[in-house]
C-alpha cells in the first residue's frame, strides 16, 4: 500500500461501526439470539404493517413468506422460503435496511428473533420454540440454496453462428400481441394499470 | 402603406401569421444575466420529465422512473433527466460529513474524506447505466405504450472519476483478496458483490457526471461506476468498500437481479448488460407527425461488453433489414446513437432495430430470448423491440409473429 | 454496551463523528421517483453557479454570465451551467410560432418549421462555443481573480442539429452565393456575416444541447454551431439565412468582434478561436486545501482550428515545462480535459499551461500577444495564464517576467 | 435544390417581412428619408435617456459620437465616427436593434433622420440641414473605413519555428503584475470594481 500518500487509517471503532455485512459462512454475524415467539412479537409490531401478520404482503408491499413450488409457474412467488438462497441474506438485509424508513435500528437479538420467525413462517423450522442465534445460524440451509447457478450467456446468437439475415428472412408478419397499458401518460384518474412490477 | 397599423398591414400580406406578425421576442427584452444563475429548460419543454407507473411499485420511494428516451437525441443524457431508481428514497447527503471506508482483506484499512478522494488521478469516461429491469415488464408481451417505459431505465454519462484500482492500491491488497463489496450511505444500505478483477480493470469511484456533482438521486457526492454492467451494482452514495475472498450473496443479487428460468433455477451474476437497441423516433409517445416522405428514424444502441459495431433497422417487422447510420461518438459500454432516413410512402410499418457488438453478439429476438429462459426472468431483456406505425404516423408497442 | 444509548456507545468510540454516528439519510427515507420529474443539483452545490459582474456592463439584459470551469471537471459543461452572452436577454420563444427562412441568393426562397427541421438528417458532435471577448478584460494585465471570470466565457457541449449545408441545397445555392447572413428572432436581431464556405463545412442548425432542447438562454428552439469560430457568430434564436455575394459588416463585425491593433489599425473576421488553455485547479477561486503531499492539477485546452496535441505545464512561471495528461475524448474544435499529478512540497508555484493544436500553432504568452497586437484588441486573447499559489494554498491571478 | 422535399416556398410579403438588413453597397435599404433636424428631435426622445443627448453616453451605456483620434490611445473611444467603417452597419442596427428594448418600432424615415443626425454629431456631414436618404446614402464614406485589414493569424509562434522550450526558458522568474480586482463573488456592498468592459 500507499501509494500516493492520501487518507489515514480507519479506527477499530469506525470499522466497527460501519462493518455490518453478513455473508453466507457466517462472518459478520454479531454475537445474540432471539426465538420465533420473541420474533413472531417484533414482526407483528414493526414489519406487519407492510409485509402482513404472516409475511402475506399488505397491497403491493412485498411477501416474505410461501410460494413454495411457484417458481416453474406463471406466477412465481419469489420469498425466503421458496426463493432465497441463503439465510444470512434475511440477517443482512434486516439488519441494514428494515423497518423501511428505520433502517438500522434493530438489535442483533432482535434481528435473529425476526429471522426466526421467517424461518417458522416460511416452514424452513416448524418448532415454534426454536431459538435461533449466532453458533446455530450456519447449520440453517434455505430449500432453493441448490437452484442458483452461474450465468452462461452468451445463451443467444453471435456473429460466429452466421451473418444475421438481411433480407427475405421470414415468409409473412403479423401481430401477435399489443400493447397491455396504451395510456401510459399519469395524468388522469381513468389510467389503465398493468400486470408485473420491477424489483 | 407604411403608415397603416401593424395588424392591418399583415392581414393584407399573403403568409404566415407566425412571420408576417411580430413577436413580443422579436421586440422587448428577456431576462437578463443575473436571473439564471443556474439554468432551466424552456417553459415550452415542460412535458420533458421522468415519469414513474404509480402501479408498479407499493410506493414511490422504492421505485423508478424513466429517462424520456423520445425526447432525446444524441448520447449523452443531461443530468435531469437520468432516470431514478433507489430503495429508500434520495439520500440528502452532505458531502462534508461523508466518508469513504475501504476495509477487509487490505494492509491497511483506510477512511477518505471527499477532499482527499479529489487528490487521486481522475479519468473521464462516457459510459450507459441500465437497470438490469429495463424493458423487465416486457418478458411475457407487450405492455407499456411508450420507449420511455419499456427502454427508458437507461443513461448515457459523462463520468469523472478516480479509477477505484488507485484507492485499492493505497490500502494495499491481500492476496486472498478476490471480492469487493461497495456500500451505500443511504437508508437502503444497499450492498452488491463485485468481483476484483472488474475493479482493477475499469470501475471508477465517479464524483461528477457531465462535467458537475453527481445530482443526489445519482449518489451525490460518489458513487461507484460499474461500466458495462447491471445499474443496481454501481452503488450510490457510496461510503464503504470491504475486500474479501468470497461473495456475500446479499439481497440484491439473491432475491433480485437473479434470472429466474422455466424450469425454476436461476441464474446468478449475469452481471453484463448485452448488446440491446431501441428505436426512440417514432415510438408510442413520438408518432409521425407529418404526412408521407422524408423522414428520420432514430434510436440508441448500446452494449455492456463493449461498442457497437453495426445496427440494422427493419421497416416490415424483421423481413428485411438495412444497416442504419451510426453517428456521434462511438465509446466502448456507451450507448451509440444510429439514424434510418428514408421516404415513408405513408403506409404502415413495423419498425425493429438489431444491434451487434464488438464482441460479436447480435441482439436476439424477445422468442429468442424466451426460448432459453422462459419469461419469469424479469432481468436482462434485451430483445428486439417492434413499433408498430400506423398509417395515420401514430405508433404502438407490438410483437410480431 | 447493547443497551446504552447511541450517543454514549459513539461518545465512548474513537474516531470521526461523521463515521461513528448514524445520519438521517443512513436510517430514514428520502424523495421518492415523483418528486423531481426534472432534477436538480444538490443543495451543497449551490454555489456552482453562472457568476456575472455587475460593473462590467450598463445593464445585465445585455451582458454576460460566466461559466463555473474551477467547479466543473471533464469536458461536458452541464447546460445549466454553460455561460450566458446576449445582446436583448433571453428571448424565450415558443417553437410552435418559430420559422426558418432562406432568401437570397438561391433557387427557392424556403420556409421550414420546427418539424419541418427535424426531418432533415442529424449529425451530433461536440464543440466548444468560445465568446471572442473571453480573457479580454486582461490584455492589459491581470484584473480578475478566478478562472470563472478571466476564462469562463466558454462552454463545451455535444450538439444534435442538420447540417447547415442540406438546408442550403434544399434551397438551391445561385452559383454567385459567397455569404451568409444568419439572423436571430431576439430583439437584438443578432446578425453576422459567414463566408460561405464554412457554412458547407460544418456549420449546424443545431436544436439540442447534451441530448436534450436548446436551453432558452442559448437559442432554443434552434441556434447556428460555427464550430472553432467565435461565439458570436453562434447566433441563437435562428430565424433567418440570407445568401449574398458580399458580407454585410454588421454591427457585430465592425464595432464588435474586431482588433484594434497598437497603431489603430483594426483588424477583422478574425474567426478562429485560436489554441489556448487554463487551469481550472488550483486557482484564486480553488486554492489548494491540503498541506503538502500528492496533488492534482487539472484545466481545459482547445483550439478552434483543430484538436489539441499537447498541454504542457509549467510550475515555475514558465522556467520549466512537463507534458501533461490529457484524459477524455480528444474531439476537433473540442475542449480537452489535462491533469498534472505531483508532489507539493507546500512552497509557492506560479502555475502556467500551455497548448498546441493540430495545425501546430503554440500557446502564445500574453507578452508575445501583446507585442504583436499592443493592449486594446478587446478579444481573441489566448495568452498564457499565470497563478501564483502561496505556501497556504491560496492563488491569486498574477503575471510574471 | 429540392432533394428532400421539406420546407416549404416563402411567400413574397413572408421574404419582405423578415428581410430588413442591409449592406455597405446600399443592398437592403428601403424608399424613405429624414433630415438631421428631425433626428435630432427623435434622437433627444427615444435614444438620448440612454446615449445622451450629443450621442456622449450616459452611465456605462454606449458612446455613439466623438473619440476621433483616440484609437492609437491608452482608451479608444469607438463610435460611429471615429470607428465604424460603413454608414450601412448605423441604418441596419438602429433598424433592427433600437432602441433598446423596443426594437424595429421606426419607420424607414425615422431611421434615416436618426442617422444623419448621428452623421452630424460625428462631424462627417456638417450642414445641419443634411438629409439623409436612400438616393444619397451610398455617397457617404465613414472616415475610418481605410483602417480596417483581413486577419492575417497566425502571428505568433508555431511548430515550425521550433520546439517550444521545456527547461531552463528564463533566468529568473517575477511577478509583475497581480489581479486587480481580488473579491469577484459579487456578494457585498463593498465589491471592488475593474476597468474596461467586454463587448
Ligand atoms: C413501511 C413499510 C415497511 C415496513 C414497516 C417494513 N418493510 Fe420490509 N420492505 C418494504 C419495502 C418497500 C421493501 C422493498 C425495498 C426495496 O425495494 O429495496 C421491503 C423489503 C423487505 C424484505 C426483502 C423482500 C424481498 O423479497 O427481497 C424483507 C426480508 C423485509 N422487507 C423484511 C422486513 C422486516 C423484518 C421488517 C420489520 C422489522 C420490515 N420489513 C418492515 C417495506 C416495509
Ligand atoms: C434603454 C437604453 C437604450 C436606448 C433607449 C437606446 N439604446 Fe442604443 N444601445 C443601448 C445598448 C445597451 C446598446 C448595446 C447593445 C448590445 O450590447 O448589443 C446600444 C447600442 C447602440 C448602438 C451601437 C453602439 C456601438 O458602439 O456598437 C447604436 C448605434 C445605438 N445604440 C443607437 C441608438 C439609437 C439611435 C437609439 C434610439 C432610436 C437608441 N440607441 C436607444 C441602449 C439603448
Ligand atoms: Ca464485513
Ligand atoms: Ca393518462
Ligand atoms: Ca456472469
Ligand atoms: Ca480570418
Ligand atoms: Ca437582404
Ligand atoms: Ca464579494
Ligand atoms: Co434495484
Ligand atoms: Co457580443
Amino acid at each position: 500500500g500507499e501509494k500516493f500518500g492520501i487518507g489515514r487509517e480507519a479506527t477499530k471503532d469506525e470499522v466497527a461501526a460501519w462493518d455490518i455485512d453478513v455473508r453466507p459462512d457466517g462472518t459478520g454475524l454479531p454475537d445474540g439470539s432471539g426465538t420465533v415467539a420473541d420474533g413472531e412479537e417484533i414482526f407483528a409490531e414493526r414489519c406487519a404493517v407492510c409485509h402482513g401478520d404472516f409475511g402475506e404482503g399488505v397491497d403491493r408491499w412485498p411477501v416474505l413468506a410461501g410460494g413454495q413450488d411457484t417458481l416453474s409457474s406463471d406466477r412465481p412467488v419469489k420469498t425466503i422460503g421458496s426463493y432465497w438462497p441463503y439465510l444470512s441474506t434475511v440477517y443482512d438485509y434486516i439488519n441494514r435496511a428494515m423497518p423501511f424508513g428505520e433502517a438500522q435500528s434493530l438489535t442483533p437479538d432482535e434481528v435473529y428473533a425476526i429471522t426466526a420467525y421467517l424461518l417458522y413462517m416460511n416452514d424452513v423450522v416448524t418448532d415454534d420454540e426454536f431459538e435461533l442465534s449466532k453458533e446455530n445460524f450456519t447449520d440453517i440451509h434455505l430449500p432453493n440454496e441448490e437452484n442458483f447457478f452461474e450465468d452462461p450467456r452468451p445463451d443467444t446468437a453471435t456473429l460466429k453462428d452466421g451473418e444475421p439475415c438481411m433480407s427475405g428472412c421470414k415468409e409473412k408478419v403479423e401481430i401477435t400481441m399489443r400493447a397491455r397499458v396504451l395510456d401510459v401518460t399519469p395524468d388522469t384518474e381513468d389510467d389503465e394499470s398493468g400486470a408485473g412490477s420491477i424489483d | 402603406l407604411a403608415a397603416a397599423p401593424l395588424a392591418a398591414r399583415a392581414a393584407a400580406a399573403e403568409g404566415d401569421p407566425a412571420i408576417l406578425e411580430k413577436k413580443d421576442w422579436n421586440q422587448y427584452l428577456g431576462d437578463g444575466v443575473d436571473a439564471r444563475p443556474y439554468g432551466h429548460p424552456s417553459e415550452f419543454e415542460a412535458d420533458v420529465v421522468r415519469r414513474n407507473v404509480a402501479w408498479l411499485t407499493a410506493d414511490p420511494v422504492s421505485s423508478v422512473n424513466f429517462t424520456p428516451l423520445h425526447q432525446l437525441d444524441g448520447i449523452i443524457t443531461p443530468n435531469g433527466l437520468c432516470f431514478e431508481r433507489h430503495h429508500a428514497g434520495i439520500a440528502e447527503v452532505d458531502p462534508a460529513e461523508h466518508r469513504l471506508m475501504i476495509n477487509g482483506l487490505v494492509d491497511r484499512e483506510l477512511v477518505f474524506t471527499m477532499q482527499d478522494l479529489m487528490r487521486f488521478p481522475r479519468e473521464n469516461r462516457v459510459y450507459f447505466l441500465e437497470c438490469a429491469a429495463n424493458s423487465g415488464m416486457e418478458w411475457r408481451g407487450a405492455q407499456l405504450n411508450g420507449c420511455q417505459f419499456t427502454h427508458g431505465m437507461i443513461h448515457n454519462v459523462m463520468y469523472t472519476g478516480v479509477p477505484l484500482k488507485y484507492l485499492l492500491e493505497e490500502a494495499g491488497l491481500k492476496t486472498n483478496a478476490k471480492w469487493l463489496l461497495p456500500e451505500g450511505a443511504d437508508a437502503a444500505g444497499m450492498t452488491r458483490s463485485v468481483p476484483l478483477q472488474k475493479a482493477l480493470d475499469d470501475c471508477l469511484v465517479a464524483f461528477k457526471m457531465n462535467g458537475e456533482a453527481l445530482r443526489p438521486e445519482q449518489g451525490y457526492p460518489i458513487r461507484l461506476a460499474v461500466p458495462g454492467w447491471e445499474g443496481n451494482m454501481w452503488v450510490k452514495w457510496l461510503r464503504r468498500i470491504e475486500v474479501g475472498d468470497e461473495p456475500w450473496h446479499h439481497r440484491e443479487e439473491t432475491s433480485k437481479y437473479t434470472d429466474l428460468m422455466a424450469n425454476g433455477k436461476a441464474r446468478r451474476f449475469t452481471w453484463e448488460m448485452d448488446v440491446k437497441s431501441v428505436i426512440t423516433n417514432p415510438s408510442p409517445q413520438a408518432p409521425i407527425l407529418h404526412d408521407k416522405g422524408f423522414t428520420v428514424l432514430t434510436g440508441l444502441a448500446w452494449s455492456g461488453r463493449g461498442s457497437i459495431t453495426r445496427v440494422d433497422v427493419s421497416l416490415d417487422g424483421g423481413r428485411n433489414w438495412r444497416p442504419a447510420r451510426i453517428d456521434g461518438p462511438s465509446f466502448d459500454k456507451s450507448a451509440h446513437r444510429f439514424y434510418y432516413e428514408f421516404d415513408w410512402d405513408g403506409s404502415p410499418l413495423l419498425l425493429q432495430s438489431r444491434a451487434i457488438d464488438s464482441e460479436g453478439i447480435v441482439q436476439p429476438t424477445k422468442d429468442a430470448l424466451r426460448a432459453v429462459r422462459g419469461t419469469n426472468s424479469i432481468y436482462h431483456n434485451n430483445g428486439i423491440q417492434t413499433w408498430h406505425v400506423k398509417s395515420g404516423g401514430e405508433v404502438e408497442n407490438v410483437e410480431v409473429s
